[in-house]
């Protein structure tokens, strides 16, 4: 095991391709097969691979969906090189996957518990995988809650699956958007204690952590998984904080420029910490000191 | 694939195989102006001028489009020599790339030559619309110049085992 | 004698004209910067002071530009150097050039009669030995008389020149498998000051507008794999950016730390300018660049 | 023999010997003067040897090349086919490295091969070589500070065979088993030590054992007040003379930073990389973690110093001295630890 050749990936084949929004920077969904079958992983939600055009480079990504649903999916934004690239690929074609890499998300340790899934646009690639790994083993936890927001209603991903859980009565779904929209309930992003809330209304406009402070997220036998755009999570975690969560019950993941994955290439270090290796799962206790090492 | 030019443009070449092996067969990248050169060179077609088919044509709409940096790239991935042709010295349609890339490409020609490197590699050549028996000329002297130059083989670089130095 | 003139000079300006800072060198030779008059004391010019301090006068310039929140350009505090003859000629270029603008500098020029390798054993530097550039050609104040020129000495580039192509490919050959591609040549550069190099891999600018084909297209020019190749494309490309805008300071050819002679290069840069289009980089204030002062009658012989 | 005596007339011949079942690497001075290791016979002949200094090159890209194909690949009938780069599997032998370049190379070793994933083209190549070294008389130049990050002029850590310069000859010392079988390999060239060589090579010890005449010196509550010196201002000031070349990183013999890249032609290369360049963090989205040459830097030297000692007990450096020499801003790591505050 330990020699083995971490870099040279294995081939996969896309054998599927959900557009999930469109534009300038859409979302696609990728499900990959390995070729050779003996290549095949065993992962933990939260993990990553790195995903290889040839040509072109690899990249990390987060496996976006649950081990429990037998498939290898990654959700890729369309953002630089690779991506551009990947997005370019039909069904059929040939990528390269190596991993799994990182910690994952805890989801033993959290029997019993409530669970808040905070995501804020492509964030919601990792909290999709750990979401539907925890429906999937719907009886060890608690109440399970979903805010989900980006920033209108077409950059919303995965919309059908979310649909189905709600409706299946799996999970308490809320979803915000930036930009106001007919049909949305306004939320005020400046005082958003005051905002009024309707709980049964599922869809509202304002921002993620807004609508966390309006829902007045209960701490009891709680955490929360944050993911999404850097600015989203800290005005979440404040927004926690306020309703008095403490900093362990608060799960979040860290992305950093990655070229090896296993802890080698020196640039995904913050301070002494390798995320590729030992993230990218973190709680916020942990992140609290690690960003002092920035 | 850059390395591989040895073995490129045989099959338009040559009458037989067997001379295609003996003869090196150079392959040059050719960048024409639109307005002048790359009319000549249609002239030159449509006049059925024979030339030699070595050269792989690329259109630029000016030949001051032309930095260096292309010149280095197309010797560097592959290319045996590369052929700059643009309007005449005040023929130029946006009046003065073509003396802008004269001078750049003459400095350039310069350091190819301080470094070793037959300057012959990088040809220039200005071509108007109405000289397509002159486009002609000018590439069977570039393929010729070339061809004595043989491979190039200095832009060529050779990986160790695993690739380490 | 002249630490005295540059102390004094530095504490008026740094007093009368609200310099931000002057950078010069403190008497060990390393890059100084003075930004009280109290620091100003340790500023010196002697034998050890070899940097080119102007590559560090554009980023304090640079550094202090921008819009403020309601849309005005920002104040931008003068800049205060010290100079040698060589370094004044790059600044003077970047004068030229608008990169810099003659109210954001304060400079002191130093007549210099050259300075030293540390690494070679305190030995002049090639460089300096024969030098036509002793005297600031562009400066506020001077901090000593001037002192004697020599006439531009060829003879080494004129030595390769006059090799076989096989000798000279052979020579360069070995030059150029022996550099690691640092990027030293090209950072310590006065006159290298675009915010992203084409000839530079790790140095791309992206802005959060950049979009996913632009990232996704943009040429690589020189690969990352260090080899005779790419290194030899990375020189010559190098060449033409420089042409008629190196002066020929050396500051390449000082910092390389393979110890390359990067001279050779652009001290042949330099006299193919000449000779070609008789044009010598910032040998005036308000010249017009080499490209641009393309001329029909430029030769052409060389063209089909 | 596993304590002996190699007159120095005879190193050619003992290399000639060795170099028969190894290639050897060896401290050479090259046209422009600077010392460097090169393949003897191949890139380097006897004549340029050169033994009696600290090599100006580390032996780094020995084991860790700077360029590097990991494999390549290519498209046949519409697949992607893999090929695995075949290791470089010859046996090695670096002869005349100093006792700061040999730690470094167990200071690697624990970042390539320590931790939960081995990196199997380092593992390859090192496990081939066989390190020879020449222990110093004190400081080598007036940039070492070795004492100061844990080493010794005399070091012994990760070294096969350690050489004494006794004036005339080495003593020689098999610290290894490895090193011990390759000094049977050379037993013709070998000899007995006299009385006095034993004393002189004693005197050797001694002497490095006083940590005497370094010029540079990091004192350790220097690297102790790191903890507390995360944002103090001196960064700004040591940034602002920083170009971010990479020179310093490139020439350090414990730098392993690197980049992967697929390149023309169907490779895929790695290739060493400087946490100095702006890009090195710099996400797609733009964001940059470390936007500020000021972080940078300071990552370096807190790499150094702090989380690499932090998670393996150990410093990152080896205190050669090397980016002090090189460095075209004339920046002291030494001076830099020691003032920060």
């Amino acid at each position: 095991m330990s020699d083995e050749n971490h870099y040279i990936p294995h081939v996969a084949e896309i054998t599927g391709i959900m557009q999930e929004t469109t534009g300038e920077r859409a979302v696609k969904t990728f499900k990959v097969a390995f070729k050779d079958k003996s290549a095949e992983i065993k992962f933990k939600p939260g993990q990553t691979c790195m995903v290889s055009v040839f040509g072109k480079g690899e990249s990390m990504f987060a496996i976006s969906q649950s081990p429990t649903r037998g498939s290898l999916e990654f959700s890729v934004q369309r953002v630089g090189r690779v991506t551009e690239m990947l997005h370019e690929l039909e069904v059929g074609d040939e990528v390269g996957i190596r991993g799994p890499y990182g910690n994952g998300f805890p989801v033993e340790q959290w029997k019993g518990k409530n669970i808040y899934f905070i995501a804020g646009g492509i964030g919601m690639a990792p909290v999709r995988a750990v979401m539907n790994y925890v429906v999937d083993n719907k009886n060890d936890y608690g109440e399970l809650h979903l805010i989900y927001g980006a920033r209108t209603s077409r950059d919303l991903s995965f919309k059908a699956e979310i649909d189905a859980l709600e409706q299946g009565g799996a999970i308490d779904v809320r979803r915000t958007i930036d930009v106001e929209e007919p049909g949305w309930t306004l939320l005020d992003n400046k005082n958003p204690e005051q905002s009024k809330f309707d709980p049964s209304s599922r869809k509202f406009t304002g921002f993620v952590a807004t609508t966390v402070s309006a829902m007045k997220c209960s701490p009891d036998n709680a955490l929360a998984v944050i993911c999404g755009p850097p600015i989203m999570i800290k005005t979440s975690i404040g927004s926690l904080a306020k309703l008095g969560w403490k900093d362990e019950q608060i799960y979040t993941t860290l992305e950093n420029k990655m070229k090896c994955g296993i802890g080698k290439c020196g640039r995904c270090n913050i301070g002494g910490v390798y995320v590729c290796v030992d993230g990218p799962v973190f709680t916020y206790a942990q992140v609290k000191k690690m960003l002092n090492d920035q | 694939m850059s390395g591989s030019q040895a073995a490129g443009s045989t099959e338009q070449g040559a009458a037989s195989a067997e001379a295609a092996e003996k003869e090196f067969e150079p392959k040059i990248v050719a960048f024409l102006c639109n307005w002048c050169s790359y009319a000549g060179a249609d002239l030159a077609g449509v006049s059925r001028l024979q030339y030699p088919p070595n050269i792989r044509i690329i259109r630029v709409m000016c030949s001051g489009r032309i930095s260096p940096m292309l010149v280095l790239r197309a010797l560097k991935d592959g290319a045996d020599g590369v052929l700059v042709s643009g309007c005449h010295p005040g023929d130029c349609h946006y009046l003065k790339g073509n003396l802008y890339t004269r001078r750049n490409l003459q400095l350039l020609r310069s350091m190819l030559e301080y470094y070793g490197i037959e300057a012959d590699r990088f040809q220039m050549s200005w071509v108007s619309a109405s000289e397509g028996g002159k486009f002609a000329d000018v590439v069977k002297t570039a393929v010729e110049k070339v061809r004595k130059l043989g491979p190039n083989n200095k832009f060529k670089v050779i990986d160790s085992a695993d690739g380490g130095e | 004698m002249s630490d005295e003139k540059i102390r004094e000079e530095a504490k008026k300006a740094l007093r009368e004209r609200g310099l931000k800072c002057v950078i010069g060198w403190s008497a060990d030779g390393t890059p100084f910067f003075a930004e009280t008059e109290e620091d100003a004391d340790k500023l010196s010019f002697n034998e050890h002071c070899a940097n080119n301090l102007v590559t560090y006068l554009t980023q304090e310039v640079r550094s202090q530009r921008g819009k403020t929140r309601d849309g005005k350009d920002k104040i931008v505090k003068p800049v205060g150097i010290v100079v040698r003859g060589c370094d004044s000629k790059a600044l003077r270029l970047l004068l030229n050039e608008n990169i810099l603008s003659r109210s954001e500098v304060f400079i002191i020029g130093v007549p210099c009669t050259g300075v030293v390798d540390k690494r070679a054993g305190d030995v002049l530097y090639r460089k300096c030995v024969k030098c036509a550039m002793r005297n600031p050609v562009v400066y506020d104040v001077l901090a000593s008389d001037q002192v004697p020129e020599d006439e531009k000495d060829y003879s080494e580039v004129e030595a390769i020149e006059n090799m076989s192509p096989e000798e000279r490919w052979t020579f360069w050959e070995e030059i150029f498998a022996d550099c690691i591609r640092c990027h030293a040549c090209k950072r310590s550069c006065p006159v290298c000051y675009c915010d992203e190099c084409l000839l530079d891999p790790t140095d791309v600018a992206i802005r959060p507008d950049t979009t996913a084909d632009e990232k996704a297209h943009r040429p690589r020019w020189v690969e990352r794999s260090v080899n005779v190749r790419e290194n030899l494309v990375y020189h010559l490309a190098r060449m033409p950016h420089l042409a008629g805008r190196c002066v020929d300071c050396g500051e390449c050819e000082r910092v390389c730390p393979q110890r390359l002679p990067l001279r050779l290069l652009t001290a042949k840069l330099e006299k193919d300018v000449k000779k070609i289009f008789n044009y010598e980089a910032a040998c005036e204030d308000g010249q017009k660049p080499l490209i641009a002062m393309s001329k029909m009658e430029d030769e052409n012989e060389f063209i089909m | 023999m596993s304590k002996s005596i190699l007159r120095k007339e005879k190193v050619a011949d003992a290399l000639n010997a060795l170099g028969h079942a190894s290639i050897v690497y060896i401290p050479i001075k090259n046209k422009r003067g600077l010392v460097e290791y090169r393949e003897l016979g191949k890139e380097a002949s006897v004549a340029d040897i050169k033994l009696d200094c600290k090599p100006d090159v580390p032996p780094k890209a020995i084991m860790f090349p700077q360029t590097q194909v990991l494999f390549a690949f290519k498209r046949v009938g519409g697949k992607i086919k893999l090929a695995p780069t075949v290791p470089d599997e010859r046996e090695k032998i670096i002869f005349g490295v100093r006792p700061c370049d040999t730690i470094a190379i167990s200071v690697m070793d624990k970042v390539f091969m320590g931790g939960k994933f081995v990196d199997s083209y380092y593992k390859v190549r090192r496990e081939k070589v066989a390190v020879f070294t020449i222990a110093c008389d004190g400081p080598a130049d007036a940039n070492c500070f070795c004492p100061s990050t844990g080493g010794s002029p005399v070091g012994t850590e990760g070294s096969d065979v350690m050489l004494y310069d006794v004036g005339d000859s080495y003593y020689v010392e098999g610290i290894s088993d490895r090193g011990k079988k390759l000094l049977e390999g050379m037993s013709a060239n070998l000899e007995r030590p006299s009385p006095d060589q034993e004393k002189k090579r004693d005197e050797i010890i001694r002497k490095a054992a006083s940590a005497e005449g370094f010029a540079k010196r990091i004192a350790p509550e220097s690297i102790t007040k790191l903890d507390s010196s995360f944002d103090s201002k001196y960064w700004d000031d040591v940034a602002r003379k920083c170009l971010s070349c990479g020179a310093c990183t490139y020439y350090c013999p414990t730098c392993h930073c690197f980049d992967i890249n697929d390149e023309k032609g169907g490779k895929r290369v790695r290739t060493w990389d400087s946490c100095q360049f702006s890009n090195f963090t710099m996400h797609t989205s733009s964001h940059n973690p470390r936007t500020a040459k000021a972080q940078r830097l300071r990552n370096r030297y807190y790499h150094k110093f702090k989380y690499s000692k932090d998670s393996t007990g150990r410093y990152l450096c080896v205190g050669c001295g090397r980016c002090i020499a090189l460095c075209p801003a004339g920046l002291d790591i030494t001076k830099v630890i020691s003032e920060v505050r």
